[in-house]
């Protein structure tokens, strides 16, 4: 690794500094990526990753400091200059054209795609991508990205991020590639960004998944309130060194979970066989079940099916029964033209309103509660959602779903792109809801969460095709039950593994 | 002998009372006349909004129909060339009345507009030898009628000079738009001595100066009973003086009898003149009876009305 | 037998089974209409609006929605029945101009991020007003030309069926298949990740809106050639009727969802709907009233097809 | 607060920073003689746009697409069946505005079991319910023009202090539009759905039942328009609402209310509705042909949107 330190840099950040009104976002940042080095960057929500990547791809112009690609600055700093010299970007939001095809959003993607044939040439690209990261994929690319499940639409853009049409891609930012990809496909990602960087490609890796970082990285950076705190290479870190240094207090993973077997009463909720196959769906008080299996196989469904089936369309029932953590933030998750506030307060304007009046100074009180409590980094709660990093506007929607009063709290993969520190004490705030009786369903694509479970149901292809419960809630069970077929009527294979 | 003949009416509009009074004053001569076996059938057609190329669609359509003979109240003189060709080369008689098309192969029923403007600036002549401001009501813009009756009120100023047009506004011939349009530019306007319309919007012209507190200057009035009601109410308090001018929407009837006399093999002339309808200040009382209450002053036509316009066209 | 149908297709189907269904019931109320002629007759003013149609689409992809449509149609008509046919010149350079004026319009909106209603909105009156000046009582001549187009009888298929046969390949090909087409569709869907590609936003707006000015350049020629000549207020029903045929044809108002055959459809379906209702012969006080009901069934029978063909999925 | 506040304040000042520019020139031409005739006229008028347009508002608050077409039609109808309904019986003004109002929830109603059950875009949805409502008007009175009951006439034509009546009904139907979008939890919950369905939906809102809701609004508002609008003018016409359908938008968006939804303003409609008339009886006082007349009102309304959101969009 100290081989290529001679090489001349991909990108050489010097001293940059961004910020957005009165928030600092960059405070003097200095990154070198050299040829044939994955970075890893990590750091709290809001630590300044996305910024200082926004300024590498040159959609951001730093307000001080300066950028040299492969040496040289740039006469001007864009976008295009940023392209010019081999620097693609995947991005924490996903930013394909969802009504355009796959092989469509190549050619947006790439300008170098020209040509009467850019189409044939854009499928050979793309395929020979898709195939080469993700082998066995099974994406078709005459489709609309819109028709495509979350983790699809991920996997697509990566590949057109490291797609090579007569330019080489030089340095790939990967700003959390995996927080919507399952376990399996995740693997499949960090294996190619190795051997990537084997071939002499750079890669900028953010996420919060230290795990990954570790086995990935051959750097590691370390980002705090828009400074890099550390830099140092990838070996030197463990993954308690990464959290001091990120400076959050984690508490030891506490594995001992007491085996709460609570099916006793009545089911709080519970569903049929999605379209006839498969098993039924149950939830006690109290519990905490997990949806776990591969990515985009029902998961999100159930949670929508349950929450459509409890909530009124024309009313809204006086006593809310299921309340919604959203996992996709913008298409079901945040309002854009609202405050933090108002936000975070929509679900349960009912507590905070006389007469239908809402009354400011309980909303803000509400407001300022949840704040405290999950520690959403920010100023004034009456700054506009957007303004917030990608991870505090999961907050903002965890706040919402939890100072609804219903009994049962459905969370479509609430924890994407949430950093570590603030996971822990979300999984606090989970555990002792959970003994005052509240219920969680949980759909989540890390496995560390579905192990937290009581009981976890394993989909797929859109039936449940196992129950999981104690301590049979394992990786190996759960993969294994993944690739169950499901069975046609109620015959099930309950528990099949347990 | 027509008994075999289908007539249909082509209307590009339906928005106000002297268009439903066309209508019905269609169905009440037409569902007669077919009654009796005059013609097979007369069917009123009418488009949804005011717009030529709807009714050269809705034209189209009437070829493709069978129709013998199509009577037109026109969106536009000339947009509707196209579809007129069309019917007239599938052997169809095309009449128009009203709003008439240029169209050399139909036949014409037509008011004459220019004249209409004239007279009014007549009246006032007589009745303010002096003369005076006017302020002008227009119809919508663009509109062939609205620049035909305003030509003519602009001749009838050239030849009276002691009248000066101080303010012009377009009512749209809608009564709500007309005095919003008044009520906008009256504050602005020296005193008024008389208001031109374009028949029918005398009312709203009245009551927005009535709401502006300005004394009321001889308005020339359309054909609906509340204008006529209006002016008989102001006649019997201060005999208050004006005439009326309009068109009589029964001339819908005039075009079906000439239409089945061109089916019937007479000859007619391409262009026929009806007259308008005038009311004065001593037949009011008169035409204010016979017109329906809320409807308007009108004239139904028979067929020997029509042979009548006919032959003194020859 | 099993297909594979994209959403694009499906998204065509539908469109185009309304299509053949409300012909049917043309064909029977009518069967005069299944002619050479008759289909002339039945589709000719089609023409004008389907181009229209095709305009707003184009405007539709890049998000915006174009109000002032039927007034610039009008404007057009007007500049082509007056100076067209006597000073083909300057009648060619306003015509210009006017798709220049479009293309500052984009301009505008995007760099100044105003609202498109707005602002076409306001070149209505614009457009309006012009068409005014130019013409202040209808009258003017079509040019010989735009005539001899519009009244061509083409051997076995009316002029009608292939002008918008011609016009739905086009514009397939521009919208769906070109990289113009994949790029104005691309800010449509995702203004910010076009941008990030590097690709100029002003420039894809600015040349979907010329390009939309040029479609309805063409409307309004069109238009003159069918009926003659032309006045200030000629196709002021365009504005509605374009974005009405977008939405039956499946378009969708945001998000670059667009489908220029099915505009093409819509358009047609939209013309055909109008004569349905003369051949039904309703009383003169509902006939209004069943245009908005013929609108209704149209997109009823779209909601049951739609169904049909989510259970074809579902299975 | 301070950051709503200039939020709030910025989109509406504009519609009235122009109106009164308008308004000056317009009483240049008579060196100020026509000031108080003027003002008076233009709230007249304007009350008419406001009660519409506020609306239109709330139906265009709730997002892109969101348009009710309907509304001319409806005055039209609820103006000529009140009136005939009235007769010119003073006693039964009341009933008549009760009918206005329920002829405004059937008329609702009828817009959203279009949108729903069909699931067609609300633009093409009302543009239907507009043709239908439009044939029952002529059926039920065929143009006849009926004289609204004297009380009535009086009341909408005269003033209180020098303000007409119908103003001070539209200033009170605004400040409830007002409360209701600003203080309630109906407000917030348009919004919400204004700026996304599925993200309202998810966070319990009961979207249809607020849509539902609002197309009636807005059909009862139109409605309560036509039936004060007739008895203004002297009777009902058929094309009386004709005006209304451009207006009732333009209003909306000059107002400063975002097209795409989520984000309204009731202030702005009062400028931007005293504007649009005094930009006409302006030109038409300057006593311009009707084509310049047009170019410059198209022209102005460009003018005063550029303005007013070049300031609004100025990036912290
Ligand atoms: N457009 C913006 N306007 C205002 N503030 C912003 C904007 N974008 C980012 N910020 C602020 O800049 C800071 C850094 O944000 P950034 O998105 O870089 O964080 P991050 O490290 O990527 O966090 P996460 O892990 O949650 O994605 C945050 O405090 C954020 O609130
Ligand atoms: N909107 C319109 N479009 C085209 N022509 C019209 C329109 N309105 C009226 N006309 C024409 O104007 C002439 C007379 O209309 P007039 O204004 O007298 O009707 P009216 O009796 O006043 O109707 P209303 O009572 O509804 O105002 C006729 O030639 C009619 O065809
Ligand atoms: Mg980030
Ligand atoms: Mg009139």
């Amino acid at each position: 690794m100290t081989g290529s330190s001679h090489l001349v840099p991909v990108v050489e950040a010097q001293g940059v500094k961004v910020s957005f009104g009165a928030v600092r976002a960059l405070a003097g940042v200095d990154l070198v990526i050299r040829p044939g080095e994955c970075v890893g960057l990590v750091g709290h929500n809001g630590a300044g990753k996305s910024t200082i990547v926004n300024v590498i791809n040159g959609g951001l112009s730093p307000h001080e400091g300066t950028i040299a690609y492969e040496g040289e600055a740039p006469g001007r700093h864009g976008i295009a200059s940023a392209r010019n010299h081999g620097v693609r970007c995947v991005f924490q939001e996903l930013s394909l054209c969802p009504n355009l095809t796959v092989i469509e959003n190549m050619r947006v993607m790439h300008r170098a795609l020209n040509g009467w044939n850019w189409r044939s040439k854009a499928v050979a690209a793309i395929t020979g991508k898709l195939g080469e990261i993700f082998p066995g994929h099974r994406i078709d690319c005459s489709r609309a990205v819109g028709d495509l499940s979350i983790a699809e639409r991920q996997m697509v853009e990566i590949a057109t991020a490291f797609a090579d049409v007569g330019q080489k891609p030089k340095l790939v930012i990967l700003d959390e590639p995996t927080s919507s990809l399952d376990a399996s496909l995740a693997e499949q990602l960090l294996a190619h960004v190795r051997t990537y960087v084997v071939g002499g490609g750079s890669i900028i890796f953010i996420s919060h998944i230290l795990g990954e970082v570790l086995s990935t990285a051959t750097r590691i950076v370390v980002m705090k309130d828009g400074r890099v705190v550390a830099d140092r290479a990838a070996g030197e870190f463990t993954q308690a060194k990464l959290v001091q240094a990120m400076g959050s207090v984690v508490a030891e993973k506490k594995d001992a979970r007491a085996a709460r077997v609570l099916k006793s009463t009545a089911p709080i909720l519970s569903l049929p066989p999605r379209g006839g196959r498969g098993m039924p769906f149950e939830a006690f008080s109290g519990e905490i079940v997990g949806l776990a299996g591969l990515s985009g196989h029902g998961q999100t469904d159930t949670l929508v099916d349950l929450f459509h089936s409890h909530s009124g369309n024309w009313l809204q029932r006086s006593n809310p029964a299921v309340a919604f953590v959203a996992g996709d933030r913008g298409y079901n998750g945040t309002f854009p033209l609202w405050s933090i506030l108002k936000n975070m307060s929509i679900a349960s304007l009912g507590d905070v309103s006389r007469a239908t009046f809402v009354d400011s100074g309980h909303e803000a009180e509400l407001g300022e509660q949840w704040k405290r409590k999950i520690e959403i980094r920010t100023q004034d709660m009456d700054n506009g959602i957007l303004s917030l990093s990608g991870g505090n506007q999961q907050k903002v929607l965890f706040a919402r779903a939890l100072a609804v009063r219903a009994p049962v709290v459905l969370m479509d993969d609430p924890m994407r792109g949430v950093d570590i520190g603030t996971k822990q004490e979300v999984y606090g705030i989970l555990r002792s809801e959970a003994e005052k009786g509240r219920t969680f369903i949980w759909y989540s694509t890390e496995m560390e969460e579905v192990c937290i479970c009581d009981r976890v149901y394993v989909f797929n292809a859109g039936a449940i095709v196992a129950e999981l419960t104690g301590s049979d809630i394992s990786e190996d069970n759960i993969l294994a039950a993944s690739f169950t077929e499901a069975v046609a009527s109620k015959a099930v294979i309950g528990g099949s593994i347990a | 002998d027509t008994s075999g003949k289908k007539i249909a009416l082509s209307n590009n509009y339906a928005g106000n009372s002297w268009r439903q009074a066309m209508l019905t004053s269609w169905e009440k001569i037409t569902g007669e006349a077919v009654k009796t076996g005059v013609v097979a059938a007369a069917d009123a057609f009418t488009t949804a909004e005011n717009q030529a190329t709807e009714q050269a669609a809705q034209i189209q359509n009437m070829i493709l129909q069978g129709y013998d003979a199509i009577v037109i109240n026109a969106a536009s003189p000339t947009a509707l060339n196209g579809a007129v060709k069309e019917a007239c080369d599938a052997g169809i008689t095309v009449v128009s009345f009203d709003g008439i098309v240029t169209e050399p192969c139909a036949w014409r029923i037509a008011v004459d507009f220019k004249e209409m403007g004239r007279s009014e600036v007549e009246y006032l002549a007589k009745r303010l030898p002096q003369g005076g401001n006017v302020l002008e009501i227009r119809g919508l813009a663009g509109v062939f009628v609205d620049d035909a009756i305003s030509g003519g009120i602009h001749e009838g100023v050239a030849k009276y000079p002691q009248f000066k047009i101080a303010g012009s506004v377009h009512g749209d011939w809608a009564q709500d738009v007309a005095q919003r349009a008044v009520a906008g530019i009256l504050p602005s306007l020296p005193e008024i001595a008389a208001v031109v319309t374009q028949g029918g919007d005398g009312y709203g012209a009245a009551q927005a100066f009535a709401a502006a507190k300005r004394p009321t200057p001889i308005i020339i009035m359309g054909n609906r009973q509340d204008e006529l009601a209006w002016w008989k109410e102001q006649k019997d308090a201060n005999g208050y003086e004006t005439m009326s001018v309009s068109i009589a929407p029964g001339v819908s009837t005039l075009a079906f009898w000439v239409a089945q006399q061109i089916l019937d093999g007479k000859e007619v002339k391409k262009d026929l003149v009806v007259p308008f309808l005038r009311i004065d200040q001593d037949n009011l009382e008169a035409n204010l009876e016979k017109t329906p209450k809320g409807g308007v002053a009108n004239v139904e036509y028979t067929l020997e009305d029509a042979q009548a316009v006919i032959n003194s066209a020859k | 037998m099993k297909i594979n149908l994209s959403t694009d297709s499906v998204r065509l189907l539908i469109p185009a089974l309304s299509l053949i269904v409300l012909l049917c019931a043309v064909f029977y109320l009518q069967p005069r209409a299944m002619s050479y002629t008759g289909l002339n007759l039945l589709f000719n003013l089609a023409v004008p609006i389907t181009l229209a149609t095709i305009a707003q689409m184009l405007i539709m992809t890049v998000n915006d929605l174009d109000l002032s449509m039927g007034a610039f149609v009008s404007f057009v008509a007007c500049v082509a029945a007056t100076f067209l046919p006597t000073a083909p010149l300057i009648g060619t350079i306003i015509l210009l101009a006017a798709i220049a004026a479009y293309a500052v319009l984009g301009v505008v909106i995007h760099v100044r991020q105003l609202p498109s209603i707005v602002v076409t909105l306001g070149m209505s009156f614009v457009w309006g007003g012009l068409a005014v000046l130019i013409l202040p009582s209808p009258g003017g001549q079509a040019p010989v030309w735009a005539r001899w187009i519009m009244t061509s009888k083409p051997p076995l298929m009316p002029m009608a069926i292939v002008a918008s046969i011609i016009i739905a390949v086009i514009t397939h090909f521009i919208v769906m298949r070109s990289s113009f087409g994949v790029l104005i569709r691309g800010v449509g869907g995702n203004t910010r990740s076009v941008e990030r590609a590097g690709w100029s936003i002003i420039s894809a707006r600015a040349g979907a809106y010329a390009l939309a000015a040029s479609f309805a350049v063409l409307a309004g020629i069109a238009l003159v050639g069918l009926t003659t000549s032309a006045d200030a207020n000629i196709a002021l029903r365009y504005t509605l009727l374009s974005i009405a045929g977008v939405i039956l044809g499946g378009g969708e108002f945001v998000g670059g969802r667009v489908s220029p055959i099915g505009a093409v459809i819509g358009a047609l379906t939209l013309t055909l709907a109008g004569s349905f209702l003369s051949f039904l012969r309703i009383s003169p006080d509902w006939q209004i009233g069943a245009q908005g009901a013929i609108l209704i069934v149209v997109l009823a029978l779209r909601l049951f097809l739609n169904r049909l063909e989510k259970r074809e999925k579902g299975r | 607060m301070n950051a709503l506040r200039s939020l709030v304040l910025k989109p509406w000042i504009w519609s009235f920073v122009a109106t009164v520019i308008v308004w000056l020139i317009t009483i240049m031409f008579t060196g100020g003689a026509s000031a108080a005739g003027l003002s008076q006229a233009a709230f007249t008028f304007a009350a008419f746009s406001v009660i519409v347009g506020i609306g239109q508002m709330f139906v265009i608050t709730l997002g892109p697409g969101n348009i009710d077409l309907s509304v001319p039609a409806m005055i039209t109808l609820s103006g000529t069946v009140t009136l005939k309904l009235m007769g010119v019986d003073n006693a039964l003004i009341l009933p008549g505005l009760a009918i206005a109002i329920g002829l405004g929830v059937a008329v609702g109603i009828g817009n959203y079991a279009f949108i729903k059950l069909l699931r067609i875009p609300p633009i093409i949805a009302t543009l239907s319910m507009s043709f239908i409502v439009q044939s029952m008007a002529i059926w039920t009175n065929r143009g006849i023009r009926i004289k609204p009951p004297a009380l009535l006439a009086d009341f909408t034509t005269s003033t209180l202090w020098g303000v007409p009546n119908v103003a001070l009904v539209a200033f009170v139907l605004s400040v409830i539009a007002w409360v209701l979008l600003q203080k309630t939890v109906y407000g917030r919950w348009i919004s919400a759905i204004g700026q996304s369905i599925p993200a309202a939906r998810m966070a319990g809102i009961p979207v249809d039942g607020v849509r539902f809701a609002t197309y009636v609004l807005c059909a009862v508002l139109a409605s309560i328009c036509g039936y004060m609008l007739a008895s203004f003018s002297g009777g009902a016409a058929l094309n009386m609402g004709s005006e209304y359908l451009l207006m009732s938008i333009a209003v909306v968006v000059i107002g400063g209310t975002a097209v795409a939804g989520g984000d309204s303003n009731v202030p702005g409609i009062w400028g931007a509705s005293l504007f649009l008339f005094l930009v006409v009886s302006m030109l038409n006082t300057y006593g311009l042909g009707a084509g310049i007349r047009l170019v410059m009102t198209g022209v102005i309304i460009i003018a005063v949107i550029m303005v007013a959101s070049g300031r609004k969009r100025g990036r912290a």
